[in-house]
């Protein structure tokens, strides 16, 4: 028992149980507040797609900061579960009419081809290292994004058409999924805050297990000191290749809900943009800290939202803010007085 | 660092659930008017915002004019911003249904319009899009009809308006074509474009893409249509990169004739360009900053002594905008006794029959589908003026 | 004597023009102890880099167990069973003490990826046992107060300690420790002296290692292989290596 | 001879591109983060040329000179406020703060100058040779360009290689630490560095501006991450290198549009960016590091 006790108050598994406790407890104070008291649409309006954030953003975390390979083009993967998504919701919808199952299906099915892209890229990519590295994901990920805007892809009575560029289809009352730059029209949107929020769970649940494990282990190892690890006989491309992969996967997963959310999507979403979106809420969550990321997500998505009261000089603030908070976070100064508050509050002694 | 930011997220979270629910219609005033909530979002910052300032100015010239004249309906306007982006513009389409927004301009550019169109429709609110030129905003994939309306034409009527254009007045000519391929309004047009020009038999060519990445550097699209020997240049653009590529095109000595179409409107007014380089341009476009006609002039006079700019067509159509959606109110007698649902309905009950004239043109209807129906004008730059092309 | 842990037969190595290691023979045997000394520069961390293939060797064979190593990389030698610790210590900085060692047990506990996932009793039982070893290593080398203390901020002899239990957990047969004693004060070496020879008694594995404390090689090492400019100087058990002649005028220069 | 135009144009966009990552490749090489306001730099260069020529009416020398200078002054200054602070801090706070120097860039132009498009005026040429009947036209705005190109070049290497201050900055690229030691004064050379590198985007600006006219607050973003990725392609670090990776992205760039296709070209230079680092994984000129066991 005390064992147990023990093993709880551990304070890495303390800050585990933070993370799910911080998802399951806002997951049903919101929900709770939904169905009491009538909140602003605005906030209803945010709570999904700040849930595909928070995942992409663990999920990028898996490759910065747990791999400590920078990634510039995680939008791709999210590109490729938002439309396969999309795809697969569309063609099933008469198959499958329960929106739960179709909606488990799709992101399913986009987390798993998001994975595969992921497992195709990270062969020429784990070639590479540092800046190289990132220099071909930022490429892949503009060429997934170009690819994606040149795709016409319908279905009528005659079955799934396909052409590229320029778009050669003639459908018969039938449906287009892709349109090129148009991308998605007319999805129906069946992400909601229930599944975004157990998504998120099954996301650290992945993380967790993973971080905690004998491959996880490689996976930091690796980050640390690559001849070190290879010395003890931690495979660096295997490792590295897994925590990308399942980043992908992640990431995927993360698009199809997103994309599930709104009835039109266009491929020039998943731009160098969000890319870097991603980057800035880990970097300011912390790379390799969970709990951070998923709250400077949050916060870094509710801010702008919050300051269009003004106006023009929002995007402005947005960009001061960041430079600050980089400051601050950096600051020497800060972190030793920060040190001492905690040494202070701390009633346990040195040795932890 | 971590509890800074969990305070920060407590903060955060609280003001957002604050101004909780829709808050009241706008109703009867005191002095017998009703003052009606306009909304509309659109890209206020990032890589669009010429589009979004253009509406948002346009429109607050025309709430002006009407809150201080006589009329019955004044209306209190307020515009958020999208990026044009589709999540913003939903959180913006939230926003400003917290703040119980009645009637709409939707939104300012059509990748925006159409995350949220069916937004507006579900929640019985009326809207007409200034700008959004994509049938997605009016109606779906199969024709159905979303009960927004549209201002400006729709991007596959543009298309057919050129290539009949085209194939009417440019018989012989060999026809190049450039467009931006990852542009949901310049592929709209020459998709539509491309079907019909084949129909009508115009000869095309050359056809050149760019994307929103290569949109400085036009020398190969342009070698490779005068390798064609093209003599007419299709130009399904916006103004900013049809500017470079006449700069670009007579550099190197290559003189086709350059057709646009309605984004090629604002090209004169760009701050610093060689109106001369415009010179024998066509293009097809409702409005005419110089026209001589006493609201255009008006509107023209009042936008450059309140921005300093001369308005392009998308100010134009937003202040059209307006104006229908008031001459709208006034048919109906709206007196804010009506519930969202009614007033939505009677809002398309009246655009589907009324007939408005402004800015954009005389005589326009609407269709059941929302599309507006207006003759698009073919002009051309002479002397550095819109001159009447036929 | 039956066939050595580790032959190294005419092993050398170039970097440009620069014949780093020439013609170098060694031999290591079960349970011995052997020191790898020479002057700065000799060439000593290559040999350990050229037997961890950090480097490809230009020529020569390197037989563990019979076994030509040459061919393999870093992994697979490591996998044969050689085990090293750094000159400049190459810690997992950011992991705690106790997950360094474990890293080093990436390949003698195996579970699947799915039992990763679905934490299978084959995941637990396997992270147990981990975990067991893991302590039990770090208590011979009193580390296990600190285990849950991230590598980097150890105090450097810590950090020394803890190389040589992450390589230990590899379970190798052979285990090359690069200046070992580096930066320690006499009392603490005296400690590593002890662990050292408890170490190779309780795995039963033989050492290889580069020492720079002189007391530390003649007290530990059955024998010692002396270094100079990448050739072999001398070999010997430590009284003929202290009363070499050509050994002494080399440290002490001409 | 239509091969010949393609490939001249696909050179002097090639050039521009070249100009920007000598700078980012400078900056690498010294204070080793990625400047992602490097592009954003070049934008306030355009609008300073743009407003000291058609607003106050200077001659185009002067207005180059002050759009240089405005640049160099801005460079230094974002580099004591911004990145400093951060000198010790991991690369990824640096990269995020750059990004947010970025959009502050770009928020504040869009406030302070509008955000439609202006047209660049043509301050230093116009007219073009004119080979084979007409056949071949070439701008002597290209010819500027390109020659442009070749003398910072030239220049910048002799600065690097003969200069005190130059070879102060090969000392800190190589080691800071020791850099320090010999007496250099690590702050000073950095400080230099992206006074050069600013200057360098000016006057990347003023070219890039009159080849392409248009003048907008977010122009710098698209040439800034291809110039990136051309500093890559050569090997970042090395100031030859971003000439060949400049030179060749451009005529990749535009023989891609010319002969496979105008639609997917981005797609293809990219693929082709990730082919030469797969066969040469530090880029065309790029040193490999050696890491000491």
């Amino acid at each position: 028992m005390k064992t147990i006790i023990n093993e709880l108050l551990h304070h890495r598994n303390r800050s585990r149980m933070l993370s799910f406790a911080l998802i399951i407890g806002s997951y049903l104070i919101i929900e709770f507040l939904m169905h009491s008291i009538r909140i602003s649409r605005l906030f209803t309006s945010m709570l999904v797609p700040c849930c595909c954030y928070i995942i992409l953003a663990l999920s990028l975390n898996l490759v910065v900061g747990f791999s400590g390979e920078l990634s510039l083009g995680h939008a791709g993967f999210m590109a490729v579960g938002a439309f396969t998504a999309i795809i697969v919701s569309g063609l099933s919808a008469k198959m499958i009419p329960d929106p739960v199952i179709r909606l488990f299906i799709s992101v399913l099915s986009g987390s798993i081809l998001s994975g595969l892209t992921g497992l195709l890229i990270s062969v020429p990519v784990l070639k590479l290292s540092g800046d190289y590295l990132a220099i071909v994901t930022l490429a892949f990920g503009q060429i997934i994004k170009s690819l994606i805007t040149n795709i016409y892809l319908g279905f009528d009575s005659n079955g799934l058409q396909l052409s590229f560029v320029t778009n050669e289809l003639n459908l018969e009352q039938g449906k287009m999924l892709l349109s090129g730059p148009m991308g998605a029209t007319d999805t129906a949107k069946i992400s909601n805050f229930s599944s975004g929020a157990l998504l998120i769970v099954i996301t650290l649940f992945v993380i967790y297990s993973l971080i905690d494990s004998k491959y996880g282990r490689a996976i930091m190892a690796a980050r640390d000191d690559r001849i070190a690890a290879e010395s003890i006989g931690i495979d660096i491309l295997r490792s590295k290749t897994l925590a990308f992969v399942a980043s992908s996967i992640l990431a995927g997963a993360a698009g199809a809900l997103y994309a599930l959310n709104y009835s039109t999507l266009q491929p020039a979403k998943f731009d160098f943009n969000t890319s870097i979106l991603a980057l800035v809420y880990v970097v300011f969550g912390g790379l390799g800290n969970i709990n951070g990321t998923i709250i400077a997500t949050t916060v870094l998505y509710v801010l702008p939202e919050l300051l269009r009261s003004l106006q023009d000089y929002r995007m402005l603030i947005y960009a001061i803010v960041l430079i600050i908070v980089m400051q601050l976070g950096s600051s020497v100064r800060l972190k030793r007085s920060m040190e001492k508050l905690k040494n202070r509050f701390s009633k346990k002694g040195v040795i932890r | 660092m971590k509890k800074v930011l969990c305070v920060l997220l407590s903060i955060l979270c609280l003001l957002t659930l604050a101004g909780c629910g829709k808050s009241g219609n706008g109703g009867n005033d005191s002095d017998g008017t009703v003052t009606v909530k306009l909304g509309g979002s659109g890209p206020l910052s990032g890589d669009a915002k010429v589009y979004g300032e253009a509406v948002r100015n346009a429109a607050q010239i025309a709430v002006d004019e009407i809150n201080a004249s006589d009329s019955k309906i004044k209306f209190d306007f307020r515009m958020e911003d999208d990026e044009a982006d589709g999540e913003k513009a939903f959180t913006a389409y939230s926003t400003l249904y917290d703040w119980g927004m009645q009637v709409s301009l939707l939104t300012v550019t059509s990748g925006a319009g159409a995350a949220v169109a069916a937004s507006y429709d579900e929640d019985k609110i009326f809207a007409i899009t200034p700008s959004g030129s994509s049938t997605a905003l009016v109606y779906t994939d199969s024709k159905n009809f979303r009960g927004n309306f549209q201002m400006c034409f729709t991007d596959p009527n543009q298309g057919v308006a050129s290539a009949d254009y085209l194939a009417s007045y440019f018989g012989g000519y060999k026809v190049a074509v450039i467009y931006k391929s990852d542009d949901v309004y310049s592929a709209g047009v020459y998709e539509k474009f491309a079907a019909e020009a084949e129909a009508k038999g115009v000869s095309v060519v050359y056809v050149g893409a760019f994307t929103d990445d290569t949109s400085t550097d036009f020398s190969t699209q342009l070698t490779a249509a005068k390798d064609c020997n093209a003599n007419l240049i299709y130009l399904p653009i916006y103004y900013q990169p049809a500017s470079l590529i006449l700069k670009q095109a007579f550099d190197m000595a290559y003189t086709p004739i350059f057709f646009g179409i309605d984004g090629m409107d604002g090209i004169l007014t760009l701050e610093g360009f060689d109106t001369s380089l415009a010179e024998g341009v066509y293009l097809l476009t409702p409005f005419a900053a110089d026209a001589e006609d006493d609201l255009t002039k008006n509107f023209v006079e009042t936008y450059r002594s309140k921005f300093g700019d001369t308005p392009n067509q998308f100010a134009a159509d937003a202040y059209d905008c307006v104006y229908a959606i008031k001459q709208a109110l006034e048919n109906m007698n709206y007196d804010g006794n009506m519930s969202s649902e009614e007033l939505y309905e009677a809002m398309i009950a009246q655009f589907t029959s009324m007939t408005f004239n402004g800015l954009t043109g005389s005589n326009m209807t609407w269709a059941e589908n929302g599309e507006v129906s207006k003759a698009p004008k073919a002009v051309i730059i002479i002397n550095g003026v819109y001159v009447s092309a036929e | 004597m039956n066939t050595p842990v580790l032959q190294i037969k005419n092993l050398g190595i170039d970097f440009g023009g620069l014949t780093a290691v020439n013609n170098l023979n060694m031999e290591v045997h079960a349970h011995e102890i052997i020191g790898l000394i020479g002057p700065n520069g000799a060439g000593k961390t290559t040999v350990f880099n050229m037997l961890t293939k950090v480097y490809d060797p230009s020529r020569g064979t390197i037989l563990l167990n019979g076994q030509d190593i040459a061919k393999m990389d870093t992994v697979a030698v490591n996998k044969a069973g050689i085990a090293r610790t750094f000159q400049n210590i190459r810690l997992f900085q950011n992991l705690s003490v106790i997950d360094n060692v474990k890293a080093g047990m990436n390949n003698q506990f195996v579970y699947s990826i799915a039992d990763m996932l679905f934490h299978t009793r084959k995941r637990r039982s396997n992270e147990e046992m981990i975990e067991e070893e893991a302590l039990k290593l770090l208590k011979i080398f009193h580390l296990d107060d600190l285990k849950d203390t991230e590598a980097g901020s150890l105090p450097y002899g810590a950090q020394r300690k803890l190389e040589i239990a992450r390589a230990l957990a590899s379970e190798p047969k052979l285990l090359l420790l690069d200046e070992p004693a580096a930066g320690m004060n006499p009392q603490e070496t005296e400690e590593l002296m002890e662990t050292i020879r408890f170490v190779r008694d309780t795995f039963d594995i033989c050492i290889l290692l580069i020492e720079h404390d002189m007391n530390l090689v003649m007290n530990i090492c059955e024998r010692i292989y002396v270094l100079n400019y990448g050739m072999l100087l001398a070999k010997g058990s430590p009284e003929e290596i202290r009363n070499n002649e050509k050994v002494i005028k080399a440290y002490l220069g001409d | 001879m239509t091969f010949l135009t393609y490939l001249i144009s696909g050179l002097a966009l090639g050039s521009v591109y070249a100009i920007i990552a000598l700078g980012y490749t400078m900056v690498y090489g010294i204070a080793k983060m990625l400047n992602f306001a490097h592009g954003d730099i070049i934008m306030v260069g355009g609008y300073a040329a743009f407003y000291a020529c058609t607003r106050y009416g200077l001659p185009a020398g002067l207005s180059i000179l002050l759009s240089v200078l405005t640049c160099t002054i801005l460079g230094v200054i974002i580099e004591r406020l911004a990145y400093k602070p951060l000198r010790q801090a991991s690369s990824l706070s640096v990269l995020i703060t750059a990004i947010g120097v970025s959009y502050f860039l770009q928020n504040s132009a869009q406030l302070m100058f509008g955000s439609d498009t202006k047209i660049f005026p043509s301050i230093l040429t116009e007219g073009s040779f004119r080979f084979f009947d007409g056949k071949l036209i070439i701008s002597y705005l290209t010819i500027i360009t390109i020659l442009t190109c070749i003398i910072i070049m030239i220049g910048l290497t002799t600065f690097i290689n003969k200069t005190k201050i130059g070879k102060a900055m090969r000392a800190c690229a190589e080691d800071k630490g020791a850099a320090q030691l010999m007496g250099i004064n690590i702050d000073t050379t950095i400080s230099i560095t992206f006074a050069i590198g600013s200057g360098l985007a000016a006057i990347a600006a003023i070219l890039l501006c009159s080849t392409y006219p248009s003048l907008s607050p977010t122009l710098g973003s698209m040439p800034g991450i291809k110039a990136f990725t051309a500093a890559v392609f050569g090997g970042i670090g090395s100031i030859p290198g971003a000439l060949l990776g400049g030179v060749l992205l451009g005529i990749i760039e535009n023989l891609t549009k010319a002969y496979i296709s105008t639609q997917l070209s981005d797609a293809i230079v990219f693929a082709v960016l990730i082919i030469v680092l797969l066969i040469k994984p530090t880029g065309l000129l790029g040193k490999k590091e050696n890491v000491k066991v």
